[in-house]
């Protein structure tokens, strides 16, 4: 729970964009990665293209496609020409015009959550590595207590203190973001700490660079490559958490279509319709693969060190 | 052996069979056997353990009766309906083979009164003479307008005449408590026992045993029958989950019925199988379940609004989303099937799928077309989410936009029956606490009623409707009585501070060993009292 | 090439050694192509009782043709060859006998000592490791006890402490001691030694070469001597392989190579060295040593009075007191030295004087403001009179930024040029240092060592500085680039007309481009004065010592520096 | 040892400070839920004199940092609520009582967490062997098809989210195969058959998820361990491959390893609420899910405490440990 496993420092690795996208293109597995990640987010920006072909938005009822005990009625949850990933239980909504608008709401909320996260992290472990002495006592123990909180209960706590009028949301967002930022910041805090013995840094200083020169131009720049990846890697963390409040029936409210409460509500399906379990978790699972091959295959690119480490 | 069908059919329990361990599996994570606490129907957790002066006698395709349970009679009636005697039975005991005296139902009632104590049924607290000001025995004396001129006799003394009275002396707070054996840190662990189980063990969240009274004599008790030796509440069991058991029956599953309503999904399942829709029962048309409007809010203090809304309700999405017609039936009055002195009614009648466009062109008269944006509190569970979902989809057609807010339970009631009342539209349901359409009405509609923890969720507040409450509550004559309820019930709708969506209708599942597990007319729940195990 | 006739220990003949290009495993097979040949058909024997030294810059294949001896190649790399021990060849021998040679007959000493060691478990425990793997009839006791009598025979203090230590409780010299003795434990036929030395002071260093020295003569080994230090190479070999670029240009016996040089590479090699002027050791001070010469006021760019730089640890407490009671002048114009041991503060003094940690106590004055006192704004100002070269070329840029950015970056922070100003100015620094002004666009990573260093300098004398603190500015660099960064240097000075406090722990160096020096040994300042008096006749017995250690690249005058350093300290 | 013995001692004190910094948002946090547990207990039908007379009783009528106050000397000291035979006393450490569930927070904790220790724990000792040993393994096969196999098998574990991995299990080995129960628990006192028997499952599905973390992990250490210098020196030495890695590279490997290990144990330990949830197994988690659904206040804040607790006494267990493996990491250094 420190930091996502297998993260380390990509500390001052020289690189350009060219050696890095060749890198990645001759990884296979980042290649299949990169091709979800775009996938899932096309999908998600196209949705209402992409439902107006289909035929169906996710809101709308077909009771029609029902047999009189509420089940889909037909073969594998009733897919069929007009529904084909068939159609929910109780309400015949098109399943897959909710798995597609399901990927607006995962990746919205992995990506904005990891924003927050990121930008929380690193401006606090740099502040912290930067500054040291009580600025850094301070804000670490800061980080030990949020490290310390329960963050599944609060997120779910939380959803019941705010006021109904604030989004839901933005609300997720947030609190997923909050509790995600002392990873990265115990990170940044540790590479900071290490850039700013660096003679270069030192040079900057003796030069009469003020510490807002320092942090923004000279350290920033040598984070970017763990920050980029940190962020990568983080995405699919928060996508799960969003999908985790969702199933637990304390995300983004319904009807808004979100994979993890289909996949909860799909739970009690399981015998009677297992398609309504099968699509929304084969896309959460695809979404969050992706974002972990992509990952992955990003932080060896950007790492030289993933070279050459042979016997 | 004829077997429950799934509407509930008639079968008169059969005593003979005794013996055999049965399951009930709830979602419940805690039970407490304490009366003061308890708002415990009387047919069953609490019933199994706890006589009262009065009971139910619930039996399929009757209506239900209040019958003497301790007490010889219902009570007997003087002063108007101000004074309510009973005499208790003869040969009573608790499990300890110590006497029940009219004493330990006086100290059961005074404790009720107690803050310890808090969180039962209290309809006797405001009715008792000097009940507004007693603090319970603990701090506060006796309560006076309890009288136990001898150990058989007990008498009660209102402020104002109460036709129901009976009814009320059927709630659990009317159980015997010997204060010699009262530790309220404990006692709902290990109450007395006056029925015919005790508690043999308890562990929250996980289990509560039952087994045999020996000191419960069957002579007494003519709504009880007894018959497994011993009952296990399974707790915090998943509703889904323990379905499935159920359907599956094997193992102890065989031994076993569900507590809770059969999920949708499970509905359908069960209605698929042959082997299992003959272990589905499904209830008569019960509580009410309805959408109330906040006539304190914005728009909706508009008359007119809330009764070009009542068309806009798609009663048959919303049906489906409980699992379809096997779920409920249209309602359309506030009494529910069932109630003695119901009359049928529909002031705003419509198709099964809303009148969409009337509902526009009366809110169009309103000057609300297009621009009303509602929240909507409700449960957070699949059913009340499936059900909010049909109703918004619905009214979105009738141009009126709805926002989800989804509470879990304790935070909903809170926001409900709070002060606050910062909400447009509740989704609820109600299920009297005894059957009278008093129980109906003045619960959700009288204005003393709203907030401070009551249940008038639409904060409806019409001199004229609790005064014509007041009187109907006076009378002691129930046809007279019936008269006035269901005039109150129509002006009420005119007013059309809710949309009546449903009478709902409860299923269900029970192993293939239980027998004699039925539902009334009332309540919409399974008689725990009668289920026995085939040996 | 040799006509002796003893039979070689370890005979090389022929060994290519390539690396895949991509550093992709080669035998998996999945990307075939593209290999890059470092080393080129390389022979050399190694005869009993004999040390080989093989030398050569950076990167020309020293420690790969090291490594393919014992087939301690990584698994990216390809080789070519033949490798025989007293005649069996080992190409191709089974891992078991491979493992009998390794540290049995042949043992090995790796260059830097700290992370050739297992950080988690005790030297005894790793030596006698070894001993049990190649004697598997020896007991635990037995091991422990031959354990003690290694650390003893490598001269450690105190056998029983080493043995229980830890790595990281160690200093370098004692590391290295520990891993000779853990390569000579089973009594090897042949030392294969990858700079034992490089990351030593030269203290220490002489010691080392000492030890090896001696149980070479005891033990009749036959040692391969990895060095790029010639002063090394005179001190201890009796034969020498120059190594270039993966081939062998030069071998001959040592006195041979030093005294005629054959190829024009070992011969630059030889002149880029620095050399210090012959040692005069005065049997007593001539004068008192503390005649520090105060110059009579003269115009001072930067000064330290009685200072003192403690360093607080995490625990708040005692701390280290890195400079103590520290007073040094650095005259306008003029250049002084800083030389010293590791650890001995010369970089906290340069830190102290550009005011980047605080002085404890005394004064630290540069162009005349007392930096402790100083406002910020007065700190910034004083500040652009100053320029700094750090130690380490890669670490002194940021890797982020280009070369142009770097070397304008003093002046941009000035704010009193335009961009084409600053570019202009840019271009002038570049061609200061004998840079092409093309190289303002590149990135640190794309220029060599001696390249990077020169832009260091360029930065440090970008805004004009009064004084320039240049902190071991070839450390880290081959002689011959070293050679061109320091006339660099030298230049500028002339022409610039900057003070310079010059900071090494090379004593040559420093004499080629100071004329003060000042000698700390544990914080303070031992002796001062002019460098061509300091360094002949050294007055202090820690400058002596220091002087003496230091090894020349001659084996003549080396062997009597060698004899003067054993009298010294005896 | 008295350096190890100051440090310990202000790592504790640390530890209290946290602690007590988590309790006081907490409770300004679960202050701000829109609950009023006294409304919740009055019962029906409720009138605002009886409202007021509980909120008395459960304190809840005093100002909130009074209320906090009470939490913390409760803690300490043990609480009463009420007076005379009525009064129930919670005694030290008192993490507040639960009024819905009649009991004291704590001794609902710890009839609790014999459950979620049961999973975890079991869990962790098979995520650790699996995820370390396929990671050394993979590591030492570099670029093979097994290591590839691997890698993909644990990147697809660290992508599944663990309920449904959970239901699948349940559908495949508990509906379709019939082999193991689908949910419950039993405790190991009563029945050490079926208490291994229910925990199966969830041990498989928890650790599946895990071990793919561990897999990563080892294998990305286990890749640079082995190209030290001192591994060198060891081959150098002649030592066999197996004592090359399984002594010098392991040691080291491990230190990582199981400082997230501690971390994560920490974690799970204060409730796996999705795979209490999953299995319908009554731990923590499902304490904890159950006070929020029912703004069960004093049980929220309870076990917020004690999860808090555990994940800090786990990381300084976990620093601890660190300088046992690790000697160059002093104690107090770190
Ligand atoms: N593992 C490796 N993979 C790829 N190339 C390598 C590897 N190790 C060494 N090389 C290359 O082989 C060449 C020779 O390296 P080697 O380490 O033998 O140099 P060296 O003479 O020992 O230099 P130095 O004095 O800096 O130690 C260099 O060009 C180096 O980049
Ligand atoms: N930032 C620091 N914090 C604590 N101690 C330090 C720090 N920097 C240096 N020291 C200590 O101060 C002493 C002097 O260090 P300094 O770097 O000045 O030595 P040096 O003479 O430059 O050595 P070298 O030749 O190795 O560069 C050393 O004992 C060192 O361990
Ligand atoms: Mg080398
Ligand atoms: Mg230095
Ligand atoms: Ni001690």
């Amino acid at each position: 729970m420190a930091t996502p496993a297998g993260i380390e420092p990509v500390l001052e690795t020289p690189h350009n964009g060219r050696q890095v996208q060749r890198r990645l293109l001759h990884d296979p597995a980042a290649v299949i990665g990169g091709a979800l990640v775009i996938l899932f987010i096309l999908v998600a920006a196209l949705a209402p293209l992409i439902t107006r072909i289909s035929g169906h938005g996710p809101y709308e009822y077909d009771l029609g496609a029902l047999d009189e005990t509420t089940a889909p009625a037909g073969f594998g949850g009733g897919i069929s020409a007009r529904h084909w990933f068939g159609v929910e239980p109780l309400t015949g909504r098109d399943l897959f015009a909710v798995v597609v608008y399901g990927a607006r709401t995962s990746i919205l909320v992995g990506v904005a959550a990891t924003v927050v996260s990121v930008a929380l992290g690193v401006l606090i472990g740099i502040v912290a590595g930067y500054f040291g002495g009580w600025t850094d006592r301070i804000l670490s123990r800061t980080i030990d207590v949020v490290f310390g909180f329960p963050g599944l209960i609060f997120m779910i706590a939380l959803g019941a203190i705010a006021p109904p009028r604030f989004p839901k949301s933005l609300l997720i967002i947030l609190v997923i973001g909050f509790f995600g930022w002392p990873a990265i910041a115990r990170v940044v805090r540790g590479q900071t700490l290490a850039l700013k013995e660096r003679n270069y840094v030192v040079a900057s200083q003796a030069a009469g660079a003020g510490a807002f020169h320092i942090l923004f131009s000279q350290l920033l720049p040598n984070l970017a490559a763990t920050i980029i990846v940190f962020a990568t890697i983080s995405i699919p963390g928060k996508i799960g958490a969003e999908a985790a409040l969702s199933f637990l029936g304390v995300g983004v409210p319904p009807p808004t279509p979100a994979w993890g409460r289909s996949i909860g509500e799909a739970i009690s399906w399981v015998q009677t319709d297992p398609m309504f379990l099968v699509f929304p978790g084969a896309a959460l699972f695809l979404a969050t693969l992706g974002f972990n091959l992509f990952g992955d295959g990003l932080r060896d690119a950007l790492d030289p060190r993933s070279e050459s480490l042979g016997r | 052996n004829p077997e429950l069908g799934s509407k509930g059919a008639s079968q008169t329990p059969q005593s003979s069979q005794k013996g055999g361990t049965l399951n009930i599996l709830t979602a419940q994570t805690e039970i407490s056997f304490d009366p003061a606490k308890s708002q415990s129907l009387a047919i069953t957790s609490l019933g199994l353990v706890n006589r009262r002066l009065t009971t139910w006698d619930i039996s399929p395709d009757q209506p239900a009766k209040v019958v003497p349970d301790l007490a010889t009679d219902i009570g007997k009636a003087t002063d108007g309906g101000k004074t309510w005697t009973y005499t208790l039975k003869d040969g009573l005991k608790y499990d300890d083979g110590s006497p029940i005296t009219s004493a330990d139902i006086k100290y059961g009632l005074e404790r009720s009164f107690a803050a310890e104590l808090s969180g039962g049924l209290g309809y006797h607290k405001g009715l008792l003479v000097g009940g507004d000001k007693y603090k319970g025995p603990y701090s506060g004396g006796e309560l006076s307008s309890i009288e136990t001129p001898d150990d058989k006799t007990i008498v009660f003394k209102l402020n104002s005449p109460y036709g129901d009275w009976p009814w009320v002396a059927s709630t659990p707070a009317f159980t015997p408590v010997p204060k010699a054996k009262d530790d309220p840190n404990t006692y709902g662990e290990k109450p007395a026992a006056s029925g015919p189980y005790k508690v043999e063990s308890y562990q929250q969240g996980v289990a509560l045993n039952l087994t045999r009274n020996d000191s419960w004599d069957p002579k007494t008790d003519d709504v009880r029958t007894a018959g497994p030796d011993k009952i296990i509440f399974k707790l915090s069991q998943d509703p889904t989950v323990a379905a499935q058991a159920l359907i599956s029956d094997s193992g102890d599953a065989k031994n076993s019925f569900g507590a809770q309503f059969v999920p949708a999904a499970q509905l359908a399942q069960a209605q698929k199988d042959p082997n299992v829709k003959g272990r589905l029962v499904t209830s008569q048309p019960g509580a009410l379940s309805y959408l109330a409007f906040n006539t304190t809010r914005g728009a909706l203090k508009d008359v007119k609004v809330r009764q070009a809304l009542q068309y806009a309700a798609d009663r048959q999405a919303y049906k489906i989303a409980a699992g379809g017609s096997i779920s409920g039936e249209n309602a359309t009055t506030l009494i529910t099937p069932g109630i003695p002195g119901r009359q049928e009614y529909d002031l705003y009648p419509a198709p099964d799928s809303g009148d969409m466009a009337k509902a526009k062109k009366l809110l169009a008269a309103t000057g609300h077309a297009s621009d009303l944006k509602l929240t909507l509190v409700t449960s957070n569970d699949p059913i009340a989410l499936a059900q909010s979902q049909a109703l918004q989809q619905g009214f979105a057609k009738a141009g009126v936009k709805i926002t989800l807010q989804p509470l879990d339970s304790n935070a909903l009631s809170e926001k409900v029956t709070g002060n606050k009342g910062d909400y447009d539209l509740y989704l609820g349901s109600w299920q009297p606490d005894f059957p009278s359409p008093n129980g109906n009405i003045q619960p959700l509609f009288d204005s003393s009623q709203i907030g401070n923890g009551n249940y008038n969720t639409s904060r409806y507040s019409n001199p004229e409707v609790d005064k014509m409450i007041k009187q109907a509550i006076g009378e002691v004559d129930q046809d007279k009585a019936g008269q006035l309820w269901a005039e109150v019930d129509k002006k009420i709708m005119e007013d059309a501070p809710i949309i009546p969506l449903t009478y709902t209708k409860n299923s269900f599942l029970h192993g293939s060993n239980v027998q004699n597990f039925f539902i009334g007319a009332f309540p919409a729940y399974p008689n725990y009292l009668k289920v026995t195990l085939k040996q | 090439m040799n006509t002796r006739v003893t039979t070689p220990v370890l005979a090389v003949d022929g060994v290519s050694i390539s690396f895949t290009a991509a550093g992709v495993p080669g035998n998996g097979g999945w990307r075939n192509g593209g290999w890059r040949e470092v080393v080129h058909g390389v022979s050399f024997d190694l005869l009993p009782g004999r040390v080989l030294a093989l030398v050569g810059e950076s990167g020309s294949g020293k420690s790969v043709t090291a490594m393919s001896t014992l087939g301690l190649l990584p698994a990216t790399a390809r080789f070519s060859g033949s490798i025989r021990l007293q005649g069996e060849e080992l190409v191709g021998a089974s891992t078991r006998r491979l493992r009998q040679v390794r540290g049995g007959q042949v043992g090995t000493i790796f260059q830097e000592p700290m992370n050739a060691l297992n950080p988690v478990f005790t030297i005894g425990n790793q030596i006698a490791e070894g001993l049990r793997e190649h004697q598997p009839a020896m007991s635990r006791q037995q091991a422990k006890q031959r354990v003690l009598e290694l650390l003893d025979s490598v001269e450690v203090r105190d056998p029983r402490r080493i043995a229980r230590a830890f790595p990281h409780e160690m200093s370098g010299g004692q590391l290295q001691r520990a891993m000779i003795a853990m390569a000579i434990g089973n009594n090897p036929l042949a030392l294969i030694a990858d700079e034992p030395t490089t990351a030593l002071d030269v203290t220490v260093q002489a010691g080392i070469l000492d030890l090896l020295r001696d149980l070479k003569d005891r033990l009749g080994m036959a040692m391969l001597l990895i060095t790029h230090d010639m002063g090394v190479v005179a001190d201890i070999a009796d034969d020498v392989a120059v190594m270039k670029d993966g081939t062998i240009v030069e071998a001959a016996a040592a006195g041979a190579v030093f005294a005629q040089p054959q190829s024009s590479y070992t011969r630059t090699l030889l002149d880029s060295v620095p050399r210090l002027a012959a040692l005069r050791l005065t049997e007593r001070p001539a004068t008192p040593p503390d005649s520090i010469p105060v110059p009579p006021e003269p115009a001072l760019a930067a000064q330290l009075v009685g200072a003192s730089v403690v360093y607080h640890g995490r625990d708040l407490g005692s701390g280290v007191r890195a400079v103590d009671d520290v007073t040094l002048s650095i005259p306008r114009g003029e250049s002084v030295g800083l030389v010293g041991e590791s650890g001995s503060g010369k970089s906290t003094v340069g830190r102290a004087l550009a005011g980047l940690v605080p002085v404890a106590s005394g004064h630290a004055l540069l162009d005349g403001v007392d930096l402790a006192r100083a406002s910020r704004s007065t700190l910034r100002r004083a500040r652009t009179r100053l320029g700094i070269v750090f130690q380490d070329p890669a670490s002194s840029l940021n890797p982020r930024h280009t070369i142009g950015r770097s070397v304008g970056e003093p002046l941009r922070l000035q704010g009193r040029h335009d961009s084409a100003q600053l570019r202009s100015r840019v271009r002038e620094l570049l061609e200061a240092v004998q840079l092409s002004a093309a190289l303002a666009g590149r990135y640190p990573h794309e220029l060599s060592g001696g390249q990077r260093q020169r832009v260091a300098i360029a930065r440090a004398i970008s805004t004009n500085p009064a004084l320039l603190i240049a902190d071991e500015p070839t450390s880290a660099l081959d002689v011959s680039v070293q050679a061109r960064v320091l006339d660099v240097l030298r230049d500028l000075q002339a022409g610039l007309g900057f003070a310079c406090l010059f900071i090494s722990h090379d004593l040559a160096v420093v004499g080629e481009v100071t004329n003060q020096i000042a000698v700390m040994h544990h914080g303070r300042i031992v002796e001062q004065g002019p460098t061509n008096t300091v360094l002949t006749m050294p007055q202090q017995p820690y400058t002596q010592r220091l002087l003496a250690a230091a090894p020349v690249p001659d084996p003549r005058e080396q062997s009597e520096r060698r004899h003067a350093r054993q009298l010294l300290s005896r | 040892m008295m350096r190890t013995a100051r440090f310990i001692g202000g790592r504790l004190l640390g530890m209290i400070i946290v602690l007590l910094v988590i309790t006081f948002i907490s409770y300004a946090i679960f202050y701000l839920l829109p609950a009023n547990p006294a409304q919740l207990s009055c019962g029906r039908p409720c009138t605002p004199d009886r409202l007021a007379t509980a909120e008395t009783f459960m304190g809840y009528d005093q100002p909130w940092w009074q209320q906090f106050l009470n939490f913390v000397g409760g803690i300490i000291g043990g609480r009463t609520f009420g007076s005379g035979q009525a009064a129930i006393h919670c005694s030290a450490p008192c993490f507040g009582y639960s009024f819905r569930l009649n009991a004291p927070v704590t001794d609902l904790i710890w009839d609790r967490f014999p459950v979620t220790l049961s999973i975890t724990i079991g869990a962790a000792v098979l995520w650790l062997i699996i995820g370390v040993g396929t990671g050394v393994v993979s590591a030492l096969r570099r670029g093979t098809l097994l290591d590839r196999s691997l890698m993909t098998f644990s990147i697809a574990g660290v992508s599944a989210p663990s309920y449904l991995v959970g239901l699948l299990g349940i559908l495949l080995f508990g509906f379709t195969l019939n082999m193991v129960p689908i949910s419950g628990y039993v405790p190991l006192t009563e029945s050490p058959v079926d208490w291994l028997w229910h925990l199966i499952l969830p041990w498989l599905v928890l650790a599946f998820i895990n071990a793919a973390i561990y897999t990563r992990l080892t294998r990305g250490q286990m890749l640079e361990v082995m190209g030290e210098d001192y591994i060198r020196t060891a081959r150098a030495k002649g030592l066999s491959e197996a004592r090359t890695i399984g002594r010098h590279a392991l040691r080291n490997v491990l230190i990582p390893v199981i400082t997230v290990f501690g971390l994560d144990l920490g974690g799970l330990l204060g409730g796996a609420v999705i795979t209490e949830k999953v299995f319908s197994m009554q731990g923590l988690g499902a304490l904890l899910l159950d006070a929020v659904g029912n703004l069960d206040l004093q049980v929220l804040v309870g076990i917020t405490l004690f999860s808090a607790f555990l994940i800090i006494l786990a990381n300084f267990v976990v620093d601890i440990t660190y300088g046992l493996l690790d000697p160059r990491i002093k104690a107090g250094s770190s």
